[in-house]
């Protein structure tokens, strides 16, 4: 009896084979830096300042639970110097200004369709965000969004804050 | 008291299929996958793979008073005197 | 959920709060802008009720109530909110009281009930009194039975704090924010005199004429529908926390406009129990007012 | 009673005052800053199902489920069935009018000639409730635990289960191991049979009543009995490429203690094919199931695919194959309609016999349960859903099930050779589904 599983398990890696190969297309790695230049361009209008980038998409569950938490970020922290950069990685941003209407945002949000900016960053799971310090170097980052540990996010913004206080606006 | 690993079972074939299923794990599927966000169509509820858990329950009781096999997707055990 | 629709002076951004329809008129043509405002007036909605409302189990309000005499931890704002409801008591005689909120026991105002028993009216007077509340910066602590309810200030209190974050977030701009009828409008419109509430919004149930109203808030005390009829006499819903029984013959509703929302909502309240001396008693107010008889 | 203006300051301005020193500066507020208002979602759904003038069932299921987080989530449902309708016995046609008891052994039914015998005691209501608790673990795992619990007039069913899935791979592979354990207790009215017992039939040759009854006594053994079911399921569910992803399950099921059908009989028949008297089944104390499963999905524009293959073995020596695939179509504002074919074929126990010759020996164990029987199905449903004004969805699904039973011996003896000796089904069932 056993011997049939064996066949049949070849019948399904050459399933799977199949498959891969009618749907393979090289993706379109069009040079598109608009979004490298977008976020060189966000980086240095905050320069000096603590930078919480957060990448999402409308497709992404807890991103809808991480809005609401970013624009009470703002409110709270702007004026110690806090700016918060949302990347979108949709392929189809109808869908993410349809996510923007339902979920508003107090924050500045690019557009990176085609992952680039995520992938330098290398992008372990959906949602991730980095807190870079005032000097443009990542100190923090986390992958997910869980509402219990906000705290801990806090804290690792609060201590990007307190550094050492560069000389700035 | 229900016997919680029942001697007679025949281990050798769990073995066998546990061993398949790690290598399956190990050689082929560190190459397929997207990157995470590439997972917009795969999040979309269409393309779950029990996208409606309601119907799946409604046909797993039917099929399982009917028919000689239940399971495969979930648990095999019927949970009702109707077979 | 916020929901945001196109009008022609701007925006207006609607959401539910406090167990009533909430919306921000706002005169911008900036969509983003009318979103993040509206935003901004809904987190500080259902933060306070959540904070204070006497619907919900273990908030604030909650605690402070099943206290039955032990000392309640307390933060800043519930302890500012205290002081501000500890002046209105001062000031009003003891008129305004937080703890009157017991009375609903005997009191159902829902479409012509009968009136309560003068015994069981009675029966709460004791339970009644704002001396039966002490507290300091730290905490608060409640003689065993009695209850205090924001409700009298919550709505109030909500509107005055959103106006002030909306003022840090937009300066500039001209939002009317309205929860359920208690409104206030953060800066003069720019393009047009004033906001013609009543037209523009129609959330004033309580009062049948609109309000114009260029920059301050507007609130409404008393209530057309909820109210008792018995024997050709009107019982309004707004009791007196001294006798437990509505005022003698005051009016429908007394609707004030005031600078700040809980100053208009305080006075609203006070101009109600005052009964048939309401117009004098605001008169010597020198504010704007209307009373409904 | 007049209020005494406070010293030159009207009541109003005092007001005023301690407003603006309450919100002065905006007072530190502790707490939280967002409103989940929607956490719970709520799935229904009602099932008609009917079988050509045999069985009807009517089905209604109501599950909540509250996410406070991602995969940090509690669900709790409840079903609710009814069954009326009559289903074979496993007694032979035969040429001529039969009678048997009521497993109760009050009353009786008959069956008229050259008809398959159907009992129609068969009316039962169902309630079913399962609790199922799901949080996220060592950051990358979920775990799953749960409780289900079944009631029939004569059917208890407990069971708990456990799961955990571990991600890997950037999420693109989970490993899920689950286990689940059940026990079932079973008392029917009247008693249970003893096995190759024979059904006592009053045909009049009972002085009286008691004399029956003592004779039917007789038949009946234990008043319950019940039966343990180890379920252990493991998995691999792996992401192909953006459009495709897979699922390959092993689960290993070992069923043991009371496995007989107490309401089925077979037909001891003579060499002419008429029927002696019907012996109450036997079946082995024990059965151990595998599955192998496997199902892919993917991704076309504005369609979904969706293909699953099962493989079972038994050492009751059933083996089947399923076949399932469904196609999603999505049609504009938010309709979609979900065609589906299913194709099912199971080869029959080892101890499965439509009846008994009645000079052959009796065996160990005997059933004539047609589900134990060599068939093949084929389902074809066709599902249409769209979403309300109020943003919920609602499908309705039309499927249609038969089943055609294999005649698997060469020749019946005497007159069943002219009679149509396994019952065939046809069934439709009609469900309509409602989230919000």
């Amino acid at each position: 009896m056993f011997v049939k599983n064996i066949q049949l398990l070849k019948a399904i890696t050459f399933a799977l084979g199949v498959i891969m190969i009618t749907n393979f297309y090289a993706s379109a790695a069009f040079a598109n830096s608009s979004a490298k230049q977008k976020l060189q361009k966000r980086l240095s209008d905050y320069q000096g300042q603590v930078i919480y980038i957060d990448f999402w998409a409308s497709w992404c569950k807890p991103c809808r639970k991480s809005f609401p938490w970013m624009n009470s970020l703002k409110t709270r922290f702007y004026d110690q110097g806090l700016r918060i950069l949302a990347v979108n990685l949709d392929k189809d941003q109808v869908l993410a200004k349809e996510f923007i209407k339902n979920n508003p945002a107090l924050f500045d949000i690019i557009f990176d369709t085609q992952g680039e900016i995520a992938s330098e960053f290398k992008l372990e799971g959906m949602p991730m965000s980095f807190v870079l310090d005032r000097n443009g170097s990542v100190v923090a980052s986390h992958v997910g969004f869980n509402s219990k540990k906000i705290t801990d996010y806090e804290a690792e913004i609060v201590e990007a804050l307190n550094q050492r206080e560069l000389a700035n606006d | 008291m229900i016997k919680i690993i029942p001697a007679q079972i025949n281990c050798s074939i769990i073995l066998k299929v546990l061993m398949i299923l790690c290598t399956l794990l190990a050689s082929g599927c560190s190459n397929l996958g997207v990157k995470p966000w590439e997972r917009d169509l795969l999040a979309k509820p269409e393309m779950a793979l029990t996208s409606s858990p309601i119907e799946a329950g409604l046909d797993e009781h039917i099929y399982f008073s009917k028919e000689a096999t239940s399971g495969g997707r979930s648990f095999a055990g019927g949970g009702c005197g109707c077979n | 959920m916020v929901k945001i629709d196109k009008t022609e002076f701007g925006f207006i951004g609607y959401f539910n709060a406090m167990a009533s329809p909430c919306e921000c008129l706002i005169e911008t043509e900036n969509y983003q802008t009318a979103l993040a405002i509206t935003q901004i007036a809904a987190d500080e909605a259902w933060r306070i009720e959540k904070k204070y409302s006497r619907y919900l189990k273990n908030n604030v309000c909650a605690q402070i109530n099943q206290s039955n005499g032990a000392a309640i931890a307390i933060d800043q704002e519930t302890f500012k909110l205290l002081d501000f409801a500890n002046t209105c008591y001062e000031i009003s005689n003891g008129l305004f009281d937080l703890t009157s909120g017991v009375l609903r026991r005997v009191w159902h105002f829902n479409q012509n009930t009968e009136l309560p028993s003068q015994k069981s009216v009675e029966e709460l007077l004791p339970l009644i009194g704002w001396n039966l509340v002490s507290f300091d910066q730290k905490s608060v602590c409640l003689a065993p039975g009695t209850e205090i309810d924001f409700g009298g200030i919550g709505k109030e209190y909500a509107v005055d704090v959103a106006v002030q974050k909306i003022k840090e977030y937009k300066p500039d701009l001209s939002v009317v924010v309205n929860f359920g009828g208690d409104l206030r409008v953060t800066k003069k419109p720019k393009n047009k005199p004033k906001w013609n509430i009543g037209i523009d919004s129609l959330l004033i149930s309580k009062i049948e004429h609109s309000v114009s109203i260029g920059v301050g808030a507007v609130c409404t005390s008393g209530d057309t529908e909820k109210f008792i009829l018995s024997n050709e006499r009107r019982y309004s819903h707004i009791l007196n926390p001294k006798t437990g029984w509505p005022a003698e013959g005051c009016p429908k509703t007394v609707t004030i406009i005031a600078d700040q929302c809980l100053q208009a909502g305080v006075l609203a309240t006070l101009g109600m129990l005052m009964g048939a001396e309401a117009e004098a008693f605001l008169t010597q107010q020198n504010v704007q007012f209307h009373c409904q008889r | 009673m007049q209020l005494v203006k406070q010293k030159n300051k009207t009541v109003a301005g005092a007001i005023a005052a301690a407003a603006l020193s309450l919100l002065g500066n905006s007072a530190k507020a502790d707490g939280e800053f967002w409103d989940f208002s929607r956490d719970w979602k709520f799935n229904s759904g009602i099932l008609y199902y009917g079988e050509q003038d045999r069985v009807s069932a009517l089905e209604g299921v109501f599950s909540a489920t509250h996410e406070k987080d991602l995969d940090d989530k509690f669900n709790f449902k409840i079903v609710i069935d009814s069954l009326t309708g009559a289903s074979p016995s496993g007694a032979v046609v035969q040429p001529g009018v039969q009678t048997f008891t009521r497993p109760s052994g009050k009353g009786q039914y008959t069956v008229n000639a050259e008809e398959i015998p159907l009992d129609d005691t068969f009316r039962d209501t169902r309630v079913q409730v399962n609790s199922q608790w799901t949080s996220p673990i060592w950051d990358e795992s979920i775990v799953s635990y749960g409780v289900h619990l079944s009631k029939e007039y004569d059917y208890l069913s407990t069971a708990v289960n456990g799961n955990i899935a571990w991600n890997f791979n950037q999420k693109n592979t989970t490993f899920s191991l689950g286990l689940s354990l059940a026990k079932d207790s079973f008392d029917p009215e009247g008693g249970v049979p003893i096995p190759f017992s024979s059904m006592v039939i009053d045909m009049g040759q009972f002085a009286n009543p008691t004399e029956f009854e003592t004779a039917f006594d007789l038949t009946r053994g234990t008043t319950s009995e019940d039966k343990e079911t180890l379920d252990i399921l493991m998995g691999i569910t792996q992401i192909i490429n953006r459009k495709t992803v897979m699922q390959f399950n092993y689960s290993y099921s070992d069923v043991s203690g009371y496995l007989n059908d107490p309401f089925k009989v077979v037909s001891r028949v003579d060499q002419d094919g008429i029927a002696l008297e019907h012996l109450y089944e036997s079946r082995p104390d024990k059965r151990v199931k595998q599955s192998f499963y496997w199902q892919a999905k993917h991704y076309l524009t504005g369609s979904v695919a969706d293909i699953s293959y099962r493989y079972m073995t038994d050492d009751w020596e059933i083996d089947s194959h399923t076949i399932d695939y469904k196609h999603y179509l999505t049609l504009d504002n938010n309709q979609y309609l979900e065609p589906q074919i299913r194709w099912y074929q199971q080869s029959a126990a080892e101890f499965y016999q439509p009846y008994l010759l009645e000079q052959s020996i009796i065996p160990e164990n005997i059933s004539a349960d047609t589900r134990l029987g060599e068939f093949s199905a084929l389902t074809i449903g066709l599902k249409y859903g769209w979403r309300t004004d109020s943003g919920n969805d609602m499908a309705i699904r039309l499927s249609y099930y038969e089943q055609s039973m294999k005649d698997s011996l060469s020749s019946h003896p005497g007159v069943l050779n002219d009679l149509q000796i396994y019952p065939d089904l046809k069934a439709f069932f009609i469900q309509y589904t409602y989230d919000f």
